[in-house]
């Protein structure tokens, strides 16, 4: 598979999305300069973590106007697989491919821990691996993780199952006292309405392998590459739950 | 021309810094504080001497990049 | 400088250069200087950057040993790891500016030594700091620490450089002088380290990075500056930190580096324009002719002076090889950076500055780099010495409310849990952090090997100020045991020297033997200085702090799985503490928190016993035979047992202990601040050849009990002179204290 | 009282933000606007019917937290 990683000036886990897809699961991938309007046959598009354009103004504002956005615009209408982790899920926002908006954690601290999230829909290309409900480890590092967006949408989200990760306590249970920043519902990460588009504040990349401690966030960017595996790219259609 | 932009959460959308604020304001003594509400304000030079256009254009400039409207509202003057 | 003396008094005295300097400085012209080259003399030759009180005793440190790349000199040092790389580490103070605005001065203070390590080739993979604040019974304490991790974090986190360690501890005495610290390292190819040269008559200089403004116009001055009353009304124009800014410049510097188009390049920290210059033609002894007409501004009507001293920050200066201009260009406008070609290398060890045609500064590079003023300072012990170390220990009652000690020592802040701290901090980014904070030292993979780093930051200046000597070499012996129970073999240390005003006899007896300290246990580790930063005149209305030569030591580990952390793995492992426990109470955060003294004389140390514990324990570490393991230091044996039961990541494990007290006191047995002791846990098999291969070594060792169970119990046997007590708490309520007590106390309001 | 406050950066300060707003404005198209400068505007209501000593009191609040005096500068409307 050849997976795109976007580079935006700011972003700081490019190379980490790099090593993951690359060295730990053996696939092609290509960075892409946030200048570039093309993007040559890729099976997926990862929006990395960062603080691109400093975070200044709003997390995602401003690296939503670059010209690579335009291409991926088009690569999601078409289908194509397209990853946002933290700041990649704030700059998916702001450029409205996911519905809602970042506020301000409630500690208003930069938070870097340790979360629990429980997979609320495992018929998506990016848990296919994960049993539905299963709970993983995945750390979070962010100061806008604090999820909102208006009632209306809320209820549309949660009745096409597109709140894909919720903050659980270790036991998997959805708590107010598990849920980091603040956010709607404890929601850590949400898919669009045709389910090839997942936004996510936690780092999967950053529990990839054993030797780190952890390797839950493996089952997440191997489903990608299972689902790329099995599905031709265009027919990808969208997700029931 | 000057614009002075004003960008503030939308009613009802909970403001954790003006809590943080308002709490820490408690905590100083200043007991009869309430309603703390932060957002931004911009300044900046539009070189555009008809003000209809400047309007039009600081108006463009806060629906495209200077506001979320999901989340915030705003407000300018122009001189 | 057509000026009369009183003017010139009153000029000098602003420019903190005293008469003799000033004679100096016509000698070297041999004429007047002008207002601007006063200003350069000014800023090159405050403490800050000439070193003036320290360079004769830095001389003395251990600077040499076959991995070291780069020594003292450089922007940092580096060693060699194999594999054809080399970590690139530097440790550098922020002291005075964090303190007139915690958050801007300790962020630029992080993008200083991040510049430090990246000019040099190298691409940053981790941060430490290392804090000192006073008491957070004081609102103000409590701000200034708030805003420290704050610019911390902001700086660090955008850099998208883990901050992966670090230190802080707490005492009054650096209330009006916190201490903020920053350490770096990064990873370099052993033969593509970069260096702050203007080798090569004609070649271009090139400034690139922010715009100059009047940022912190004298900030080195002022950092060479004791505060009085007026401090806080003093405002000097602030320095603000532009971390995306510095991400670019990073990315910038590396694609510059990997394309050969550079002869040398440095950053502009403190002395901004002047001492990059300068000091880059001096490395290379020669010339270089400066034209501002071309420096990028980000202010109008900014005067020669003001241009040359600024410190506006994510700035830096590179030589390029004749030819490369465009190249160099076009690198730094793809990552978004101002950038111009300002002036040339010259044959004439000149710096000659020039501004619209005009030449408005020229003085020999050499001069204004390392010819400035070498003070061989008086020292002599304060009278207050012989008060400090004298404690008689019979006025101390021994603890009887073992259970109550043990938990409010778990509280005091400089014990208790940082993760209020290190939350804050990015310390996953990049995804090499095997060992995150937490342990003794954090751990951190080196990609594309199998090898690991480890780091440390260390200094107890209590004990330092009870013997500045003693507490200089048991601050190195503690970052290497850290390093070793970490499983790391020390191969390198930088420090930055936190001392008070060096014009005073006793705070230079302090700071002289301090170095005597430090070089004579690196010499017996075989551990190099490579480099480091001293910071004088900490110090306020004639109180300075305690003497505080920070240390920030990295060790290698050659296979990255054997990277060991302190806390208790499995129920039913064997606890073993190695090493002998002393009557060693001088100086412990026990005699601080319980009986509110600061006095005795530091732990006893010996680096052969020191030096032999270290040995041992890395052997059985790497053999695998090792489930954890901690060293003993701020509150004894006790708070050790606590932190390897309460630290680990999933959760506290009980444990119960049997001491033998012997003819020890209680508090001492387990409060006291004994070296070279080790807590050790093992399957429980192998315990008993473990015990008799260290006695073996002549290493002191003792079964002292077993992981498990919902409680630390801690039974101290009668002993020879007195009772025996207990400490029986349940592990929750261990956990909880020593978890949340920083957060609790930095929360009230 | 409705205290509005508008905390901004003293000149000569420099403003990152402001800085990346500006070239983030020039790059979608508006090239004619310069000298962007950020600051924080509140709003908090002061339960203080005597105007002078709600001014006293809006002024001690910036002072002591809502401004950082020492890179930043305020003002404030009282209604
Ligand atoms: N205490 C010290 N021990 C060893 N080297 C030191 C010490 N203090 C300064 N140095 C070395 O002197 C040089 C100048 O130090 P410094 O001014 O802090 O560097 P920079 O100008 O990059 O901030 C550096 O190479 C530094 O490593
Ligand atoms: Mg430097």
């Amino acid at each position: 598979m050849k997976i795109g990683v976007l580079v935006f000036p700011g972003s700081n886990c490019d190379h980490d999305c790099q090593h993951v897809f690359q060295d730990v699961l053996g696939q092609q991938v290509q960075m892409i300069w946030h200048k570039e309007t093309t993007m040559s046959a890729l099976d997926a598009v990862v929006i990395p973590g960062g603080f691109s354009y400093g975070d200044y103004l709003r997390t995602g504002a401003i690296a939503r106007f670059s010209p690579v956005m335009k291409t991926v615009k088009e690569f999601a209408q078409t289908g194509g697989l397209v990853l946002g982790i933290c700041n990649g899920f704030q700059i998916l926002l702001e450029a409205g491919l996911l519905p809602g908006a970042m506020l301000r954690n409630r500690s208003l601290h930069f938070v870097c821990k340790d979360t629990y999230v429980r997979v609320e829909n495992a018929a998506t290309p990016f848990t296919g691996a994960c049993r539905p409900g299963q709970v993983l480890k995945i750390p979070i590092a962010h100061a806008e993780g604090n999820y909102y967006t208006d009632p209306v949408t809320l209820a549309g989200l949660q009745a096409n199952a597109q709140v894909v990760f919720r903050y659980c306590t270790q036991d998997g249970k959805v708590a107010p006292e598990a849920n980091p920043n603040g956010s709607l519902d404890n929601i850590a990460g949400i898919r669009n309405a045709e389910g090839n588009v997942l936004g996510m504040m936690p780092h999967p990349e950053r529990c990839a392998e054993d030797l780190l401690g952890n390797a839950d966030g493996r089952l997440i960017l191997t489903s990608m590459v299972e689902f790329l595996r099995k599905k031709p790219l265009k027919m990808v259609e969208a997700w029931p739950a | 021309m000057k614009a002075k932009i004003h960008v503030t959460l939308k009613q009802g959308i909970l403001d954790p810094q003006g809590k943080a604020i308002e709490h820490a304001l408690d905590s100083l003594g200043f007991k009869n504080t309430e309603n703390v509400r932060v957002g931004k304000y911009m300044e900046l030079d539009v070189k555009e001497t008809d003000k209809a256009k400047a309007e039009a254009q600081v108006k463009s400039m806060c629906e495209k990049l200077l506001a979320n409207t999901i989340i915030e509202e705003y407000r300018y003057e122009l001189q | 400088m057509k000026t009369n003396t009183a003017d010139v008094k009153e000029l000098l005295a602003q420019h903190n250069l005293t008469d003799d300097e000033f004679k100096k400085i016509v000698e070297i012209l041999g004429r007047e200087p002008n207002i601007t080259e006063l200003g350069m003399f000014s800023v090159m030759w405050s403490e800050h950057c000439s070193y003036k009180s320290s360079r004769v005793h830095l001389k003395k440190l251990p600077t040499t040993g076959p991995r070291v790349v780069q020594g003292p000199g450089e922007n940092a040092g580096a060693v060699d790891i194999g594999d054809g790389l080399c970590v690139v580490f530097k440790m550098e103070s922020h002291n005075h500016p964090s303190y007139i605005e915690p958050y801007q001065g300790a962020a630029t203070g992080v993008g200083g030594i991040l510049r430090d390590v990246f000019t040099m080739g190298a691409r940053p993979i981790a941060l430490l700091d290392s804090l000192r604040f006073g008491g957070l019974e004081s609102a103000k304490n409590r701000h200034l620490m708030r805003g420290v991790v704050a610019g911390i974090a902001g700086y660090g986190n955008c850099m998208g450089v883990p901050t992966v360690g670090g230190e802080v501890r707490f005492d009054d005495i650096y209330s009006l002088n916190p201490i903020v610290n920053a350490f770096c390292l990064g990873i370099a190819h052993k033969d593509k380290i970069f260096r702050g040269t203007a080798a090569g008559v004609g070649n271009p200089v090139i400034y690139f990075g922010s715009k100059t403004g009047r940022d912190g116009i004298h900030g080195a001055t002022m950092a060479s500056d004791a505060f009085d009353d007026e401090s806080d009304q003093k405002r000097p124009t602030v320095q603000v930190g532009d971390p995306f800014q510095e991400k670019l410049l990073l990315e910038a510097c590396l694609e510059l580096m990997a394309n050969d188009l550079l002869v040398g390049i440095q950053d502009m920290g403190a002395a901004g324009l002047t001492s990059s210059s300068c000091e880059m033609a001096s490395r290379a002894g020669n010339g270089i002719e400066l034209d501002l007409t071309h420096v990028p501004r980000r202010e109008p009507g900014m005067t020669p002076y003001e241009l040359m001293l600024s410190e506006s920050q994510e700035r830096m200066l590179m030589v390029a090889k004749a030819g490369k201009e465009e190249e160099c260009v076009r690198i730094c406008q793809k990552w978004d950076l101002d950038v111009a070609v300002v002036g040339k290398v010259t044959g004439d060890g000149m710096l000659r500055v020039l501004d619209q045609g005009q030449v408005v500064a020229e003085i020999p590079a050499k001069a204004l780099a390392d010819d400035g003023p070498r003070y061989e300072r008086p020292y002599s012990p304060p009278a207050y010495q012989d008060m400090l170390t004298n404690l008689n220990y019979d006025s101390i009652p021994d603890v009887k409310e073992a259970n109550a000690a043990l938990l409010t020592l778990l509280s005091s802040p400089t014990i208790a849990s940082k993760r209020w701290v290190y939350e804050q901090y990015d310390h996953m980014v990049r995804t090499n952090t095997i060992v995150r904070p937490g342990s003794d030292a954090a751990v951190v993979r080196i990609k594309g090997t199998n090898k690991a780093v480890a780091m440390t930051v260390d200094c107890n200046g209590r004990y330092c100020l009870l013997h500045p000597y003693e507490g200089a070499r048991l601050a190195v012996v503690e970052a290497a045991r850290n390093l070793v129970c970490s499983g790391a073999v020390p191969i390198g240390l930088t420090d930055c020297l936190n001392f008070g005003n060096p014009e005073r006899p006793d705070i230079m007896w302090q700071f002289v033997l301090a170095i005597e300290g430090l070089k004579e246990a690196c010499e017996h580790f075989k551990i190099p200085i490579v480099s480091g930063n001293v910071s004088f005149y900490n110090e306020t209305n004639g109180l300075s702090i305690y003497p505080t030569p920070m240390l920030g030591m990295v060790g290698l580990i050659e296979d990255a799985g054997q990277a060991m952390t302190q806390w208790f793995r499995e129920d039913g492992d064997a606890i073993i503490l190695l090493g002998k426990t002393r009557d060693d109470l001088g100086g412990s955060e026990y005699l601080k928190v319980l009986q509110h003294r600061e006095q005795g004389s530091p732990p006893w140390l010996s680096l052969e016993t020191e030096k032999a514990l270290q040995d041992f324990v890395l052997k059985v570490i790497h053999e695998g035979l090792v489930q954890s393991a901690h060293d003993c230091s701020d509150g004894g044996l006790a708070v050790a047992l606590a932190e390897c039961c309460v630290s680990g990541p999933s959760g506290a494990r009980g444990a119960v202990v049997k001491l033998r007290l012997d003819s020890l006191r209680r508090d001492a047995l387990l409060f006291g601040e004994s070296q070279s002791r080790i807590i050790l846990s093992t399957r429980p098999k192998v315990a008993a050849s473990l015990l008799s291969r260290a006695m073996e070594a002549g290493i002191p060792a003792a079964h002292i009990g077993t992981v498990g169970g919902g409680r630390l119990v801690i039974e101290v046997e009668q002993g020879r002179h007195s009772e025996g007590c207990r400490i029986d708490l349940p592990i929750d309520q261990v956990s909880d204290r020593w978890a949340h007590a920083l957060e609790e106390q930095l929360s009230q309001e």
